[in-house]
């Protein structure tokens, strides 16, 4: 119940992009095309996920003993930077032809607020989910970060729908580009309200 | 190109009998912003694609290379979203035995290396499917 | 229930207000202009000049390539000129002009009445004859029959499917024409079926014209017991519905089968000719008679007198409405066709063409478009094509320019019935913007396929 | 950018760079150290202080379990008995943990109420913290004679407008925190939230929705 | 014989236009307006007239002045999205709340990205839950009106939110409904509390298959929305028949009949094919039902449509039409 | 570029919230009310100084190859200590703009402004650089506040002029978005002109 | 307090040490060392992206000149000459001044001179009614006004006339890209060299009717009677398909050819003063006399020498 409970609140209920306004930059970069927009997702999840872990790990076994809870930015993000590029060594010498087609239909992965603050949040924030507020164990923060990724592909490829079919439309022109997209994405954030309370 | 197919352009590096190497500049996910111009973290790699049974073009031609959505979308899932599953399932099922968190993440971390690794032992497999073409710029 | 096709489609009123009118025959003018395209495929070349005396019958032109068609001059004269003309939509086209001396038959014409019934034996005399009568569809697309009727080595034709849907409002030669010269639509019929080699045909008829259906009946089983020939021809009894009679559907309605998008009817084992197209084989192989004259139906309910005229090839538009007492006060639009696919007259000066069916006046309340407004996505154009095409998506990609995603959507399937316009409550061009790109589309198709 | 890049000066410049930025900050972390903890302190002074009356002496802060989670409690002194108690009390609101400072009388009055941090939605539930009528009533509220629950639960609490859960989580946290202190003093719980359906210490307090 | 007119095939058009079909649908709510203002008399009146005024000259301003282009009032589809929004608010509702529910129905959810056609979320919703977010307090309480037609005010709340609030209380479903003494024909004819659209199931029904004679709308999304809320809250009423109401009582209550006959079916912002539609329904009755069970909102119909409205173009990327001779 | 432009392009020419779209997040998460958003655009302003002129100091003996991430380095340095200070001295503001202060690292205005002019200029240049795009955003980023207050809470920098509240769908996520959609659109009509 | 310290630069000095190892070993794999003359050169450019040049946009173009060391065959028509002399600084190379071009509109079948025939109903563009008729007057050749050339072009240089129902150019804004001779589905727009100070001898109709009909469906209408080709001593004009094109290459801009025109349907644009008609037709006629004269003594003398 509380796994299903972590997975409603973080994709539906406190959506990264809609409810807790974090990597809205690539949000809005990376949502033009729909397969893109579906491929950056998995990204995501996977960086999302893998960096929570590493930070996790970092923040309790090696901030947390030697009372160090300030370098918790720092450390972060160069955490997070070495494993992004660190990641991209590996996936070439893994499997070049994967490398070489991501290569092609993605963008670079780029260290943004999303990645860090999904990994900050995780150590500082109390979390209830039903239960008595408590910082997130180890199995808990690995999920609550995948599903908050989840959450992410959803909003990016709904987006990217609404856009390509934008993209299509008579919109006023002061309105074309960023505007609407952000007027779109506010009445998205409205209608996802809906799911406000469950959990 | 057809709709089903995602290209990006690059250029013509080395060619052997069998095959050619193009050189792609990939841009951050950021490249597509307005300001990516002036917020130079926009990074730029340069990545190489071998695409074989290319004849007919010569080094230094600018090029598009394409290869099927599909793909792609095929690519990133393999790339991406598998191992992050993969760990995720490990981590949570192992944080619920008492194992202890620290063995959970490593746990978790060597099963990635272990998930790369089988793509290693796969990368021919793989590669065959991955078929890219390439045109001369139009 | 009777059969019917299985996508889309739209009920207009069918308004067939001259069904009651007998084709009667048309003076011959003082001067007719014959176009030398009147076909698709390259057009004819001349084989006349100007001051030879010409006969009733007798070929002026010859095919320009393999797909075109011989034409013939519709009357007895002399050649004027050979020069451009304005054809129906104003635009110049090379036309002979013949001032008219009485009306000598080529020899060898049988110009009587008398029902042959029995088929040559010898397949290539009957082709060789359509070709040199210059036969050609006469359903509307004009396509030179002899080819069509040589299909492919290797494709195997499995059904005759003689279209006599009409299923355009107003349009009532067709029907006329399976009244009054039953017989012979049947023996064209059974001349076709034997030069394709199948056993199977069936002429296809819209409910709402039981009388044809009737007659039909009667003359194959009168027939029937002539010949065996006549084995294997029946009629067929179809939902009205447009676009009934456009190859595809009614290929669909008859067989259950679909032609591939690109393919061609005789890829799913089919062949479809029109009617009048039966009859002209007839009169080409049988009497020798070659394509000089053909059924025009004349109407609209501004027009004083509705009519169907045998009419002969090349006469000037403004002869024949002259003939019936002008064009009515508040017409504003002629159309040679039906209102559904028709062209909109430029030019009343213009002459007839083989495959000209009819003149129909409309007035702007019948006709106006409606002012376009935004698409409101109702789907209705969507629900309405044929061909299972979106035309709302069409358009906007076709005013985006999205070449690619066009013909991901299938533009090249269109085959411009007109369904989609008529439907729409907003009052978009549709049809307009999708003929554009499927023309587009078909360019690039066709210089792609050229590459490989 | 002049600098040309070898192994070498890359390690060396990073490194560097991270033994003078860590100096930094180390230093800056120490100078800040004492005013942090200050600070922190202060707020936590001036939370108990507002929910406590004037005069007697605070004990340290206590251990205690409240509402079914580890809490602190502290005790206010007069003349060597103990007059009031500041419990710090959390519970989940509408949008997650709501915890409270609440000071109660050892005659089970709750002297007055504060936030301590809450995640409600602003302009509803955050209300709790800024709406003077809300926040108002808790002082001096005597559960002796009135029931700890919001009046559509059958209580005496009235809810902020349109934030009934919240309400009624702040309710809870003060039931909570006043039985905690009848438990200290040996008495019985209050029976005010009879018609709440959530008991004290239950996982999950808006109720009724799905079982746990 | 003027000049001819001369123009690309077909000649001749259905007398159908986007006029006559706004009317009808303007026609097929006259019942369930009918019943409201029998119902709730002249507030409802005032709530319907400031909401089609205001969104038609909100519409005429933003032609005008936005859009430069000629005015587009005459479609009447403002009057639409005026007299469905005012549905959705409670009688009592202050005009001026009203009057912002239309400006952000017509100024933001339609005129914003240009005006009919091309918006992407229901414009009526878009004002409804703008003004559920904005006000709460006055989009949940209701009053009921006086004794009209011997009505007995039982309650202020709508069906959902009494089942919703008692359950809060710990409370059961069936004691719920007794003690309210709710009962289906009740639900079907009128007397419901709630917003004017929430009143009637029956007026509503009736404009609804008087759409579908006049063949304005399809019923597949309607009925997959149906169907789909029939079929789980059967599953979760017959696991715990306390704790979750049963399939009738979430068919008849709240704004399912209104959402799913006249708002889910917006030409606009529905899917074009019909299996995109039945996904479309299958999700807004899936969602509506975790919303209501699950959700702090005792509805959950509107937001349900404006999430599956966003939804609509991925569906109509992956179902289309079947296409003639392909596979 | 004269020093006066050098403060002032940010205003309007390169403002980095409605013309460049930069670190749409905290603009987006912190302008609940416009005290808070000037808060967390003084922030940023903070590190941006700081940082420009630490990174124009030291960016001329620093190798090409790990430029950026010494400058991550030296950004998340300062803002740490932000993060100190804040808890110091300002602890209710810190507690409001909450993790929105740590992603200050990530803001693509901050590196952005490293990599495109304190690694080039002067630290004097750059202290002005930092102040003009600080500014910008600050100003962008109060403005939003304002209107998201005024509308949402019936307020203006706290002070309430309406008794009740506003409509709270502005100081919610939708309002946030809406807000700076349309912002963006007047901004560009009648600010820039474009 | 000093361990936190400690710990402190211990911690973030070992993660800077794997960063930088880690960084360096991606440096190493993924250079990018794309020639910074790309971006400079991209931003001289106009950044109107039309495809004018050839190119899919100006980055393409500047990618392509960069990478080529040249400007040889790489033009970009907005930006016109003064862009190609920065572009070809920023290369170190020389420049190919191009003469400046500009669109001309060769129909002046304005609506009083052209009378409609009928009336057009149908999406409003020129592709669509090309492709139904002729077009709504006699001339089957000439403007159909629904303005496919005035959408085309990215630059607002085109505008429909409401009062001819022809397109006008604004030659301060066109930049001879060409997008709306591609629009054009009568051909109608031609990009021709600006000549100097503007002043340039256009044929303004390609109506290919004989004379009478030509004239009968537009009384501006070039009816091919050579009278021009005969008048220009400087052998600028040509005469094919009954319409005449002036070659700008050749012409002096004497006007004599638009004075002598009887249909007027050669235009001269941006002379200082008003072409007086008679006085040149009277130059010309004079000179054409003297020729003919001439000739015939020429021919009177032959027959002499013959004699
Ligand atoms: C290049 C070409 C080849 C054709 N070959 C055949 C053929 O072999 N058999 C046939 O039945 N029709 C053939 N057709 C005719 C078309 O299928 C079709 O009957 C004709 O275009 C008229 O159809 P419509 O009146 O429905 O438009 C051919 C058409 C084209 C353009
Ligand atoms: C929309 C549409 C409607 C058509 N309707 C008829 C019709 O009613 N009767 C007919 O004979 N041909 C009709 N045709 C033409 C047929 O598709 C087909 O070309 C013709 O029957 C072939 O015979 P033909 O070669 O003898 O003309 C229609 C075509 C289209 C595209
Ligand atoms: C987005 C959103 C935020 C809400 N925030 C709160 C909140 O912070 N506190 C609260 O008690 N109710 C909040 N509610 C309202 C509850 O969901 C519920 O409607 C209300 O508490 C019960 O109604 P009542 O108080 O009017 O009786 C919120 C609702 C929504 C949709
Ligand atoms: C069947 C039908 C249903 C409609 N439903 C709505 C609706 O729910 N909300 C609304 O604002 N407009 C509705 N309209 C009017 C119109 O389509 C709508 O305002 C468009 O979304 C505006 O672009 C409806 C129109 C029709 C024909
Ligand atoms: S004209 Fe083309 S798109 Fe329109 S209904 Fe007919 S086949 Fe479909
Ligand atoms: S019929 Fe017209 S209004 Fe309806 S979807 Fe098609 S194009 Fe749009
Ligand atoms: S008028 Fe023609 S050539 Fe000139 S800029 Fe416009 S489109 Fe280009
Ligand atoms: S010049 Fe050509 S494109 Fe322009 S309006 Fe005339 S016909 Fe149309
Ligand atoms: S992603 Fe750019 S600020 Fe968050």
């Amino acid at each position: 119940m509380e796994i299903l409970l972590i997975i409603v609140s973080a994709i539906f209920v406190n959506n990264i992009v809609l409810a807790q306004f974090l990597g809205i930059c690539p949000y809005l970069g990376v949502s033009n095309k729909l397969s893109t927009a579906t491929g950056m997702s998995a990204a995501v999840c996977f960086v999302i996920t893998l960096a929570t872990l590493v930070t996790y790990l970092l923040n309790k076994y090696l901030l947390l003993p030697f009372g160090l809870e300030f370098l918790q930015t720092i450390a972060f993000i160069l955490v997070i930077a070495a494993l992004v590029q660190m990641v991209e060594i590996v996936l070439k010498k893994v499997s070049p032809s994967l490398y070489q087609a991501l290569g092609i239909f993605l963008p670079l992965i780029t260290t943004n607020c999303a990645v860090l603050g999904v990994a900050i949040n995780v150590v500082t924030k109390e979390f209830t989910f039903g239960l008595p507020s408590h910082m997130l164990g180890l199995g808990e923060a690995v999920l609550y970060a995948f599903a908050t990724s989840l959450g992410y592909g959803l909003a990016m490829v709904l987006f990217a729908g609404l856009r390509e079919h934008l993209a299509l439309s008579d919109v006023p022109k002061a309105f074309r580009g960023v505007p609407i997209a952000l007027i779109t994405v506010g009445i998205l954030a409205m209608a996802f309200m809906g799911f406000s309370g469950i959990a | 190109m057809s709709v089903s197919e995602v290209s990006h352009s690059g250029i013509v590096r080395r060619i052997s009998p069998s095959s050619a190497t193009v050189e792609i500049v990939s841009q951050s996910a950021c490249g597509s912003c307005a300001a990516a111009g002036l917020c130079t973290v926009a990074e730029a790699s340069r990545k190489e694609i071998e695409v074989p049974g290319a004849s007919g073009f010569s080094v230094g031609e600018e090029v598009d290379v394409t290869l099927r959505r599909s793909l792609g979308l095929r690519a990133s899932l393999l790339a991406y979203g598998l191992p992050a599953v993969i760990v995720l399932l490990l981590v949570v099922g192992l944080s619920m035995t008492s194992i202890g968190e620290l063995w959970a993440g490593l746990a978790g971390l060597g099963a990635l290396a272990a998930y790369y690794f089988v793509l290693y032992l796969l990368r021919d497999r793989i590669s065959r499917d991955y078929v890219f073409t390439i045109q001369k710029k139009r | 229930m009777n059969r019917t096709f299985s996508i889309g489609g739209v009920h207009p009123h069918d308004n067939k207000i001259s069904r009651g009118c007998a084709i009667e025959t048309l003076p011959v003018p003082e001067t007719v202009y014959i176009q030398l395209s009147q076909h698709i495929g390259a057009p004819a070349k001349p084989i006349v000049a100007v001051g030879d005396k010409v006969k009733v019958g007798q070929p002026i032109a010859e095919p320009g390539g393999f797909v075109s068609a011989f034409i013939h001059s519709s009357v007895s004269g002399t050649v004027k000129s050979i020069a451009p003309r304005k054809d129906l939509a104003g635009n110049p086209q090379m036309a002979v002009e013949i001032a008219v001396e009485g009306d000598e038959w080529l020899e060898g014409i049988d110009t009587s009445d008398t029902l042959l019934t029995d088929i040559p034996s010898d397949d290539k005399a009957i082709l060789a004859k359509i070709r040199l009568g210059g036969v050609v569809g006469l359903g509307g697309a004009t396509f030179p029959t002899h080819v069509k009727l040589s299909p492919p080595p290797g494709k195997k034709c499995d059904m005759l499917i003689i279209n006599g849907c009409e299923c355009e409002p107003y349009l009532t030669s067709d029907f006329r024409t399976l009244l009054e010269k039953g017989e012979q639509v049947a023996v064209g019929t059974a001349i076709l079926k034997q030069v394709l080699g199948v056993d199977q045909a069936t002429i296809a008829i819209e409910e709402n014209k039981p009388e044809a259906i009737a007659h039909m009946e009667e003359v194959l089983a009168s027939l029937r017991k002539l010949s065996s020939n006549y084995a294997g021809i029946r009629v067929m009894s179809l939902r009205k519905r447009y676009p009934q009679g456009g190859e595809k559907q009614l290929i669909d309605a008859v067989m259950h089968r679909q032609v591939p998008s690109g393919a061609l009817p005789i890829d799913v084992g089919a062949v479809v000719q029109n009617v009048a197209t039966a009859l002209a084989v007839y009169d080409a192989v049988q009497k020798n008679k070659p394509v000089i004259d053909n059924s025009i139906t004349v109407t609209g309910e501004c027009f004083p007198r509705q009519a169907n005229l045998l009419v002969r090839v090349g006469t000037p538009l403004s002869f024949i409405i002259d003939y019936l007492g002008g064009v009515p006060e508040d017409a504003v639009k002629v159309i040679s066709g039906g209102p559904m696919m028709g062209r909109a007259i430029a030019n009343l000066d213009a002459a007839t063409l083989k495959g000209t069916s009819s003149l129909l006046f409309l007035t702007a309340a019948q006709t106006s478009r409606r002012a376009e407004t935004a698409c409101i996505r109702c789907g209705k154009c969507a629900d309405a094509c044929p061909m299972g095409l979106e035309p709302f998506l069409l358009v906007r990609l076709a005013r985006a320019g999205m070449t690619a995603e066009l013909e991901e959507n299938a533009v090249q399937d269109c085959i411009e019935c007109g369904c989609c316009l008529y439907s729409c409550p907003a009052g978009i061009p549709l049809l307009d913007h999708i003929r554009m790109a499927k023309g587009q589309m078909l360019g690039i198709i066709r210089s792609r396929n050229a590459k490989k | 950018m002049a600098v040309q890049s070898n192994f070498r000066n890359m390690v060396l410049c990073l490194t560097a760079v991270c033994l003078v930025c860590s100096a930094l900050l180390a230093g800056v972390y120490a100078m800040t150290k004492d005013p942090i903890d200050k600070t922190n302190a202060e707020i936590l002074r001036a939370s108990i202080g507002a929910v406590l009356p004037e005069g007697g002496e605070l004990s340290e802060a206590k251990d205690a379990e409240i509402g079914g989670q580890a809490s602190e409690y502290y005790v206010l002194m007069r003349d060597g008995s103990p007059a009031a108690y500041a419990v710090k009390s959390t519970v989940v609101g509408f949008g997650g943990p709501l915890a409270l400072m609440v000071g109660v009388t050892t005659d089970g009055i709750v002297y007055n109420t504060s936030v301590l941090s809450h995640q409600e939605t602003p302009g509803l539930g955050a209300k709790c913290n800024t709406d003077a009528k809300f926040m108002g009533q808790w002082q001096g509220f005597d559960t002796n004679s009135k029931v700890l629950a919001v009046t559509k639960d059958g209580g005496d609490v009235d809810a902020i407008t349109a934030s009934t859960i919240t309400s009624r989580a702040y309710a809870l946290a003060v039931k909570n925190a006043v039985d905690f202190v009848r438990s200290l003093a040996g008495a019985a719980p209050t029976d005010g939230a009879s018609g709440a359906s959530v008991p004290a210490g239950a996982p999950k307090n808006d109720g009724g929705q799905i079982d746990e | 014989m003027n000049k001819l007119l001369v123009s690309p095939s077909p000649h001749i058009h259905a007398d159908v236009s986007t006029r006559t079909l706004m009317r009808d649908v303007i026609i097929a709510l006259l019942p369930a307006v009918a019943v409201s203002v029998v119902f709730y008399g002249w507030k409802e009146l005032l709530v319907l007239g400031v909401s089609v005024a205001c969104c038609v000259l909100l519409e005429y301003l933003a032609t005008r002045f936005l859009l430069k282009a000629p005015s587009t009032v005459g479609d009447l589809s403002a009057v639409v999205t005026g007299i469905l929004l005012a549905l959705n608010l409670p009688y009592t509702t202050p005009w001026w709340v009203v009057l912002i529910g239309a400006i952000v129905a017509v100024g933001v959810g339609k005129m914003t990205f240009g005006g009919l056609g091309q918006n992407v979320f229901n414009p009526a919703l878009v004002g409804r839950v703008f003004l559920l977010i904005s006000f709460p307090t006055y989009m949940t309480h209701w009053e009921m009106p006086q004794g009209l037609f011997g009505v007995d005010a039982v309650t202020g709340a709508t069906p959902l939110g009494v089942i919703k609030e008692g359950l809060l209380q710990g409370g059961t479903v069936p004691q719920l409904m007794a003690d309210h003494g709710y009962s289906y024909g009740q639900m079907l004819l009128a007397n419901m509390g709630g917003s004017a659209g929430e009143l009637s199931a029956l007026a509503l029904l009736l404009g609804f298959i008087y759409l579908l004679v006049r063949r304005v709308i399809k019923p597949h999304i309607t009925l997959s929305i149906w169907a789909t809320v029939a079929l789980v809250s059967l599953i979760f009423w017959l696991a715990a028949p306390d704790r979750f109401t049963d399939p009738l009582f979430n068919l008849l209550t709240g704004g399912m009949i209104l959402g799913s006959c006249f708002m889910a079916t917006d030409y606009v912002t529905s899917p074009m094919s019909v299996m995109g539609g039945i996904v479309f329904g299958i999700g807004i009755g899936f969602i509506t039902l975790m919303i209501r069970y699950f959700g702090s909102y005792p509805e959950g119909m509107s937001f349900a449509i404006l999430l599956m409205n966003a939804t609509v173009p991925l569906l109509n990327r992956w179902f289309h039409q079947k296409k003639y001779g392909r596979a | 570029m004269s020093k006066f432009q050098l403060i002032t392009k940010g205003l309007v020419k390169d403002n980095p919230t409605f013309v460049l779209l930069l670190g749409m997040c905290p603009t987006l998460a912190t302008t609940t009310s416009a005290v808070n958003g000037l808060s967390m655009g003084l922030a940023t302003l903070f590190v941006l100084v700081l940082s420009n002129m630490a990174i124009s100091a030291i960016a001329p003996v620093v190798p090409d190859k790990v430029h950026i991430p010494v400058y991550i380095v030296v950004i998340a340095t300062f803002v740490t200590i932000l993060q100190l200070l804040m808890q110091a001295y300002t602890p209710d503001i810190y507690v409001t703009l909450g993790l929105f202060i740590p992603l200050i690292v990530v803001n693509c205005i901050v590196l952005g402004r490293a990599e495109a002019f304190a690694c080039k200029n002067s630290v004097v240049d750059s202290a002005l650089d930092g102040l003009g795009v600080g500014i910008g955003f600050t100003v962008s980023l109060t403005v939003i506040g304002l209107v998201r207050e005024i509308l949402g809470s019936g307020s203006a920098f706290g002070w309430k002029f309406l008794s009740g509240d506003g409509m709270l769908a502005f100081v919610m996520a939708p309002g946030a978005f809406l807000v700076l959609g349309y912002l963006m659109v007047l901004f560009n009509k009648f600010i820039a002109k474009k | 307090m000093s361990t936190t310290i400690i710990w402190t630069i211990v911690i973030i000095a070992s993660l800077g040490l794997v960063l930088a190892v880690v960084l360096f070993l991606v440096a190493e794999r993924f250079k990018v060392e794309e020639d910074p003359r790309i971006d400079i050169v991209e931003k001289t450019m106009p950044g109107a992206n039309c495809g004018g040049c050839g190119f899919a946009g100006c980055r393409a173009f500047a990618d392509a000149v960069v990478k080529a060391g040249n400007l040889d065959s790489a033009f970009c028509p907005v930006g016109g000459n003064e862009t190609m002399k920065q572009v070809a600084s920023i290369l170190g190379v020389a420049v190919v001044e191009k003469a400046p071009s500009v669109a001309v509109v060769r129909c002046n079948g304005s609506c009083a001179v052209r009378p409609k025939i009928n009336d057009y109903q149908g999406a409003q563009s020129c592709k669509v009614k090309a492709a139904l008729y002729a077009g709504d007057t006699g001339c089957s050749f000439g403007c159909l006004g629904c303005g496919d050339c005035v959408a085309a072009c990215q630059f607002g240089a085109l505008k429909m006339n409401p009062e001819t129902g022809l397109p006008e150019v604004d030659e301060s804004l066109c930049t001879a890209c060409g997008a709306c001779v591609k629009a054009c589905p009568k051909a109608i727009i031609e990009i021709r060299p600006k000549g100097p100070r503007g002043m340039r001898e256009f044929v303004s109709c390609v109506n290919k009717d004989k004379g009478p009909s030509a004239r009968k469906a537009c009384a501006n209408a070039c009816i091919g009677c050579g009278i021009c080709v005969k008048t220009c001593t400087h052998g600028a004009i040509v005469l094919e398909n009954n319409v005449a094109w002036i070659d700008p290459a050749k012409c002096k801009l004497c006007r004599e050819c638009e004075a002598m025109c009887p249909t007027g349907a050669i235009h001269g644009i941006n002379f200082p003063k008003p072409l007086d008609k008679e006085a040149v037709k009277g130059r010309v006629q004079e000179r054409q006399k003297k020729a003919r004269e001439a000739e015939a003594a020429a021919k009177v003398a032959v027959e002499k020498k013959e004699d």
